[in-house]
């Protein structure tokens, strides 16, 4: 595994394979905290934690566990449990150790695990058979794709705010369209690096 | 969702007024990833249906024996089984589609909807209506993917479930990434518009 | 008080009392104006079919626009002359050969969803043209990426498809390319005159470089961007874009070939859709250079100046709202707070 | 908390893994064979295609084109060795391009068949198509090389989609190239 | 090494050849003088006098109102026939107090002191705040304040700004011309008064005999020199002349004094010396007639308080159809809607615009992010953003970007293509949140 493959795989699942404007995950998300700049970047942060961390305890579990007792068929349950085990325990840690980042940053760690990204991260690595670095990397560009799209997007609405946008395409239709185009202007990207 | 209602309104309310998609815009990935054909999108609104049903029945029916305490991961857990079970159904009889949607048959599992209506719903009511707001909700979300896909198959493909209709050059773009959202973003922005224009709504859906 | 029963009455206003003559109107032919050598040259060489592929663009665009803004309601603003420019330069980014319902799907996707839907002139986030070219692209990728080769003057009509030099320079190599034009000089000039396979507005540089030499003098656009995309180009074009190993490439051929030159002078600079401070604005520039090459050097696409300014197109809300400047003084007062 | 609580929620948990457990266990036992049989028929019936004429496909080996896990195989009518079929990969525009290429005894290209494939509908994806792939039928290795124009002695790429077509090529051109220098050493009269 | 500048600005054509070669002329005394009771910045003044009461040139006829304010004086003698509201050149109604000349020209005892050098910086600052000085640049903002500063601050140099950098007005260039000894005066007069050692005189360099004029006058003189400036509006700006001739840039929101400048008008300085050598109060000044809606231009030395409609007639009326008339200068000055308004201690200048000539920025468009006005802002300042956000309402957000550095001088205005009126939006926004 040399590290030009491990950057490709990183820049690839970040940039020409980004989760929202290619695989169309974490969409609700995407949609719901970009509204203003300060939670998409909260977001962003808590979000890139949580995927690599969760990416790699799931790795751990399903390959020292779930392999060796051949119960890959629960991976569904097995995964969400971890994810919501993680995220649950990093919300008590994290209001313990320190309550100002739980303030800033708590209120999204509710939201991660009705989000199908955390839960598809481990699913692909599981497909893919990934090993434990691969499966951190894919964590890592996932993650910061998503944040990148969240970014973009955060300061694409606050200057909608501004235009006079015509009354039906208020809000979503238009958050919509604009990812439309979002996404036809990635599509530059594609062909760049196949995995 | 406290005062009781008949089953049809349960199902109405499902699907116009409460439709996962375009009016509450939850779930949505699905609604972009699998409606390139409808095909796809009519396995995958079967596959919710079922799970939604399912998971607010069993919701329901252990509602009273259940401990608070951990209610949150018993719901999970009910959830996760009973998509691992479509999951692995499908995979096994609908090999086709599953092929192309299956890992976002194995993502209902994170659908906020889902869990939404257990928690809000399920938990307090008996299982019959429990089952019908399922079904409403579950249907709500197969019409809202089957239109999209609709679109998108007609104009991308020029085709439907896979048939030939159109037989000029199609708009490629329309079963890209790209189209998806468009797809969407003008399917609300019409149904906001009917909103506004007859119901004298505010439109604006969703967020 | 008599004073408003007075014989005169005066227009009250808020100062300054003196405008400029500048208006966006003049700006917006102006640019329009600058691009006529450049499509006078596509003309030449591409003949009729040239010709109506723009007038169709323009036309649907403009009336795009017009029926857009009857419909809702807006005050009809068509002769600030935005979208015709919008529709000719989709035209100009064209291949010669397509088939008509393409410059009038572009047009319309370019005006109405993406300027009008976000709020009309002055708001959208991304290069209308562009993105109406992006559209057809995607839609219809073969019709888009088939090119007729220059026949000059108003001959042959049944013109023969051929590869863009920049299709050929990735697909089969610089070798191909010395074979299919001579010489290296022989190269040049071709480019520069424009007798190569392009977007019907694309091909001829040295119009275009006309064209926006035009504009900077005028001041209609600044340095930044342009210079900044070019000179990121460039030196990419030197140190990565040869097969020898690093430092052999041949940044001339970038320079000259594809849409770069349109880009970077008419398209990246479209005041709306690029960073308003001029530090942005580099920042911008490099971006686009930066996407250009890797496209062209690694991507899927031989050409990659369209899809490198919709993607900078995307980030410039952010630089616009990161890249700040200090107000005269503010320095002073933060020491005074230190103090 | 009370030890009532303690109780009710084991019997909670136990009711639900039970159940649940039952369930899924039952489920699966149900559809995995499905499944493995579903994939084990698809590979027949992609290598019986390639090869109709084989009664029987013979296991040689494995190889990695482009670190894939890929495999090879010996056709055979009762005793006469019809030829081989390869599994290969090529780097295609959004997709590595799965495949499988049949060549006979004398490294002759017989067939080609695309498995698997996410190049760009519409473009990439006629790659699919019979008057693409049959262009392989009767190449041999030294004219498996993609040109852009008008050819009979080797491969024409796809107007709009060159990339996808070199991937072809290349995939079918490296397996046939394995089989031939692993089979060279032995197959040899 | 080029003239002395600052970043940003613009050059508007500068019409003063209208006016520039008519010398100041004594405009005829007019009938009745409305002279408002507060012309300057701060508290306004409470009157001394009653209708009827009979009042004589010079005479003391409002007192300060409080420590930033300033006395005022009878511009005529004669009688008082009205107190109350009348309009004033911003559109407010102000409380004047109205007086009708009798035509004798009767002034009050001044004390006026031969040796006004020797005295003290105390008894200066006295005889300038009881002439009622205040600043005739723009702002009218009362001079012996300024002349007051708070001890932490250490001033070091007193500048004169004839930079004049508005259009069309010629009043301080005729002034540098016909009066440059005692503008020299009036200078070393303030630097005394401030204990300072370098005074400098800007002016811009589109008036080369000006500059001469004044070098002369300072020859021999200690401390003093005058800088020629590059012609680029708002050269004028105390902040840009200071940034010019000084290199020391006033902290935002900051004053000249904190940079340790004190800035006068070239008006400003010539009051200061007739104050100060002749106990005279500010009860005149100049005042360019301009434009090319009058008939024949000219800068006329005018009393306080008469009316603009007077001034207008003698310089011949209108001609080609009036659009505006404005009370100072195209850039900064106010369009009056009334004739009646009278002139004050700030009115630099009577501007009439043709109707023709007029740009009507009613429906203006939106911003096409050209960038222009960024470019030009003096204040460093990102003008398009501030009119979007005051346009739209988030005035919050035009706060966060320094709306409340903009001091308002129209350059951005002045270029952008589509005409948005960014001063207006700027004030609305101004309005609307706290700094
Ligand atoms: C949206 C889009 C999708 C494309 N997909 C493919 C593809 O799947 N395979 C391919 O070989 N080329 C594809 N292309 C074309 C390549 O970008 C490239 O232009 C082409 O392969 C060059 O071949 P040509 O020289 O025959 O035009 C696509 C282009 C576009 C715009
Ligand atoms: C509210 C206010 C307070 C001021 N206080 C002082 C002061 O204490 N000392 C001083 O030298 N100038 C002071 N100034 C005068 C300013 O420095 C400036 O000279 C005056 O506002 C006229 O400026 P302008 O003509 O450029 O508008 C003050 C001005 C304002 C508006
Ligand atoms: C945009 C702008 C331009 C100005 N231009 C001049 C000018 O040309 N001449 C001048 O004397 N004052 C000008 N002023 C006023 C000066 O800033 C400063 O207030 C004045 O010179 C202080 O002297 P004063 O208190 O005697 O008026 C200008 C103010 C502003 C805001
Ligand atoms: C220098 C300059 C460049 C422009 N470039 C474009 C362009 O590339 N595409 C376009 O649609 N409009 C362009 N316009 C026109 C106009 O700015 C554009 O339509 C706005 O984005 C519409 O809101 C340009 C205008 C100017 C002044
Ligand atoms: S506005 Fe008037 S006083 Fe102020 S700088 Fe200009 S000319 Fe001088
Ligand atoms: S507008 Fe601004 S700068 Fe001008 S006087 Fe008022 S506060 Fe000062
Ligand atoms: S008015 Fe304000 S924003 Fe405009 S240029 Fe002057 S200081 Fe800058
Ligand atoms: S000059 Fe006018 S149009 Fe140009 S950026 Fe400034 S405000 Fe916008
Ligand atoms: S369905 Fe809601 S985040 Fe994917």
């Amino acid at each position: 595994m040399d590290f030009g493959k491990l950057f490709e795989l990183v820049i690839a699942a970040s940039v020409i394979n980004n989760f929202v404007f290619t695989r169309f995950l974490g969409l609700c998300i995407f949609f719901g905290v970009t509204k203003k700049m300060d939670t998409a970047v909260g977001m962003s942060i808590t979000f890139t934690a949580v995927m690599m961390i969760s990416a790699a305890l799931s790795w751990v579990v399903f390959k020292y566990i779930m392999i060796p007792l051949d119960i890959t068929f629960l991976k569904i349950i097995i995964f969400i449990g971890v994810v919501a085990a993680f995220v649950q325990s990093a919300d008590t840690i994290m209001r313990k150790v320190s309550p100002g980042m739980y303030f800033k940053l708590g209120v999204y760690l509710a939201l991660i695990t009705t989000n199908c990204i955390i839960i598809a991260v481990p699913l692909i690595n599981a497909g893919e058979g990934y090993n434990f670095i691969e499966s951190l990397a894919f964590g890592l560009g996932s993650g910061l794709g998503f944040a990148l799209a969240l970014i973009i997007m955060a300061s694409i609405r606050e200057k909608l705010e501004l235009a006079d946008v015509p009354r039906p395409f208020r809000g979503l239709p238009i958050s919509f369209i604009t990812a439309a185009l979002i996404a036809l202007a990635f599509t530059g990207f594609s062909g760049l690096i196949t995995l | 969702m406290i005062k009781q209602r008949s089953n049809w309104e349960l199902i109405k309310n499902g699907i116009f007024g409460e439709n996962t998609i375009f009016r509450m815009a939850i779930s949505l990935c699905p609604s972009i990833a699998v409606t390139t054909g409808i095909r796809n999108a009519f396995y995958m609104g079967i596959a919710v249906i079922f799970v939604q049903v399912m998971v607010n029945v069993s919701v329901s029916a252990i509602r009273k024996i259940i401990h608070p305490r951990i209610r949150i991961p018993i719901f999970m857990l009910i959830i996760a089984g009973w998509v691992s079970v479509i999951d692995m159904t499908m995979a096994a009889f609908a090999r086709p589609a599953y092929k192309e949607i299956g890992l976002y048959i194995q993502l209902i599992v994170a659908f906020a909807s889902i869990f939404a209506r257990a928690e809000v719903f399920a938990s307090k009511n008996k299982m019959t209506s429990s089952a019908m707001d399922g079904l409403g909700m579950g249907i709500g979300f197969l019409v809202a993917l089957v239109l999209i896909g609709f679109f998108r198959e007609l104009l991308g493909k020029g085709a439907l479930w896979g048939m030939p209709i159109i037989h000029s050059k199609p708009m490629l773009i329309m079963i890209m990434p790209t189209g998806g959202f468009f797809a969407v973003g003008f399917l609300m922005a019409f149904f906001n518009w009917i909103d506004i224009r007859f119901f004298g709504g505010k439109g604006a859906s969703g967020v | 008080m008599d004073a408003t029963k007075k014989e005169h009455s005066f227009i009250v206003t808020s100062s300054p009392h003196v405008r400029s003559g500048e208006t966006t109107s003049r700006i917006m032919w102006t640019v329009s104006l600058s691009l006529l050598p450049a499509l006078l040259m596509g003309f030449y060489f591409f003949g009729p079919k040239a010709i109506l592929v723009t007038a169709l663009s323009i036309i649907s665009a403009v009336a795009s626009e017009y029926i857009f803004e009857k419909i809702s309601g807006k005050k009809a603003a068509i002769s600030d002359g935005s979208s015709f420019l919008t529709g000719l330069l989709l035209g100009m980014n064209l291949p010669p050969s397509v088939p008509f319902y393409i410059p009038v799907i572009g047009s319309i996707v370019a005006v109405v969803i993406t300027k009008q839907l976000f709020g009309g002139l002055g708001f959208n986030i991304f290069n209308p043209a562009l993105i109406g070219r992006a559209f057809v692209l995607i839609s219809w990728p073969r019709a888009m990426t088939t090119w007729m080769a220059p026949t000059a003057a108003f001959v042959a009509l049944d013109a023969k498809t051929t590869a863009t030099p920049l299709g050929i320079l990735k697909e089969e190599g610089m070798g191909h390319l010395m074979e299919v034009f001579g010489s290296k000089i022989n190269l040049y000039t071709e480019l520069l005159l424009g007798h190569s396979a392009g977007s019907l507005g694309e091909v001829s540089a040295i119009a275009l470089i006309a064209g926006g030499v035009f504009l900077l003098v005028r001041g209609y656009i600044t340095w930044h961007i342009p210079f900044s995309f070019l000179g990121t180009v460039a030196l990419l074009a030197w140190v990565f874009g040869g097969k020898a190993g690093l430092f052999t490439g041949d940044p001339i051929i970038h320079l000259l070939s594809g849409g770069l030159m349109l880009g970077a002078f008419f398209m990246a600079t479209d005041y709306v859709t690029s960073p308003s401070v001029r530090k942005g604005q580099i920042i911008f520039g490099i971006g686009c250079g930066a996407i250009t090459m890797l496209i062209r050097l690694k991507g899927g696409f031989p050409e990659g100046v369209m899809f490198a300014i919709l993607l900078m197109n995307c980030f410039s809300p952010l630089i616009d709202r990161s890249v700040t400047r200090k107000p005269f003084g503010a320095i002073k007062v933060n020491k005074e707070q230190k103090k | 908390m009370t030890a009532k609580d303690m109780i009710s929620i084991m019997f909670n948990l136990t009711v639900l893994y039970l159940i649940g457990g039952l369930i899924l266990a039952g489920v699966y036992a149900k559809t995995s064979p499905i499944m493995y049989q579903n994939e084990l028929k698809e590979k027949q019936e992609a290598l019986k295609e390639v090869m109709p004429r084989a009664d029987e496909m013979i296991k040689l080996g494995e190889w990695a084109p482009h670190h894939k896990h890929a495999e090879y195989f010996e056709g055979v009518k009762g005793a006469e060795k019809l030829g081989y079929v390869v599994q290969g990969f090529g780097k295609g525009y959004s997709s590595y391009i799965n495949l499988f290429v049949a060549v006979d005894k004398d490294f002759v290209v017989r067939n080609v068949k695309i498995l698997h494939h996410a190049e760009t509908p519409g473009l990439g994806d006629e790659i699919m198509n019979e008057s693409f792939t049959d262009q392989f039928k009767g190449k041999t290795l030294d004219h498996l090389v993609v040109v852009k124009r008008e050819t009979d002695k080797d491969i024409q790429a796809i107007t709009g989609a060159t990339i996808s077509s070199r991937a072809v090529t290349e995939g079918v051109r490296e397996g046939v190239r394995m089989i031939m220098e692993k089979m060279s050493g032995e197959v040899k009269e | 090494m080029g003239l002395a500048t600052f970043k940003g600005g613009i050059h508007p054509p500068d019409k003063k050849i209208l006016a520039a070669n008519c010398a100041i002329a004594e405009a005829k005394p007019p009938k009745t003088v409305v002279i408002p009771l507060s012309q300057h910045i701060g508290a306004p003044c409470k009157p001394l006098v009653t209708i009827g009461q009979e009042v004589k040139k010079g005479e003391l006829i409002g007192e300060p109102g409080g420590f930033v304010s300033s006395p005022i004086h009878s511009s005529v003698s004669g009688k008082v026939v009205a107190l109350g509201d009348f309009p004033s050149a911003t559109g407010k109604m102000v409380s004047s107090i109205v007086i009708e000349n009798n035509f004798r020209d009767e002034w009050t005892t001044l004390k006026d002191s031969p040796d006004y050098m020797g005295l003290s910086a105390d008894e200066l600052r006295g005889k300038i705040k009881d002439a009622g000085i205040v600043g005739m640049g723009g702002a009218a903002f009362p001079t012996n304040v300024k002349l007051s500063p708070p001890k932490e601050k250490t001033i070091d140099v007193v500048l004169i700004n004839g930079a004049e950098c508005e259009p069309y007005l010629t009043a301080d260039y005729r002034l540098m011309l016909e009066k440059p000894a005692e503008i020299v005066e009036g200078l070393k007069i303030l630097m005394k008064v401030l204990g300072v050692q370098k005074g400098y005189i800007g002016i811009e360099s589109n008036k080369p005999d000006a500059v001469a004029r004044m070098q002369e006058a300072v020859k021999g003189e200690t401390g003093i020199e005058v800088y020629a400036l590059e012609v680029k509006y708002p050269q004028g700006a105390e902040k840009m002349l200071i940034k010019a001739l000084l290199d020391r840039e006033v902290p935002a929101r900051g004053l000249p004094m904190d940079v340790g400048v004190v800035v006068q008008n070239v008006g400003t300085s010539l009051a200061v010396y007739e104050a100060a050598r002749y106990g005279k109060p500010l009860i005149e000044r100049v005042v360019t007639v301009t434009g090319e809606g009058i008939s024949t231009p000219g800068n006329l030395m005018v009393r306080i308080g008469v009316q603009i409609s007077s001034l207008i007639e003698e310089c011949g009326g209108f001609k080609n159809g009036v659009g505006k008339v404005i009370s100072g200068g195209p850039m900064m000055g106010f369009a009056v809607y009334s004739l009646d308004v009278p002139v004050t201690k700030g009115t630099s200048g009577i501007l009439v615009i043709p109707e023709k000539d007029i740009v009507h920025t009613g429906d203006f468009g939106p911003c096409i992010r050209c960038g222009r006005c960024i470019d030009v802002c003096p204040m460093n300042l990102i003008p398009s953003m501030l009119s979007i956000f005051s346009e739209k309402g988030f005035f919050e957000d035009a706060r966060e970007y320094n709306l409340f550095d903009c001091f308002e001088c129209g350059t951005c205005a002045y270029v952008c293509p589509s005409k948005r009126p960014i001063v207006q939006l700027v004030r609305l926004a101004k309005s609307m949140v706290k700094p």
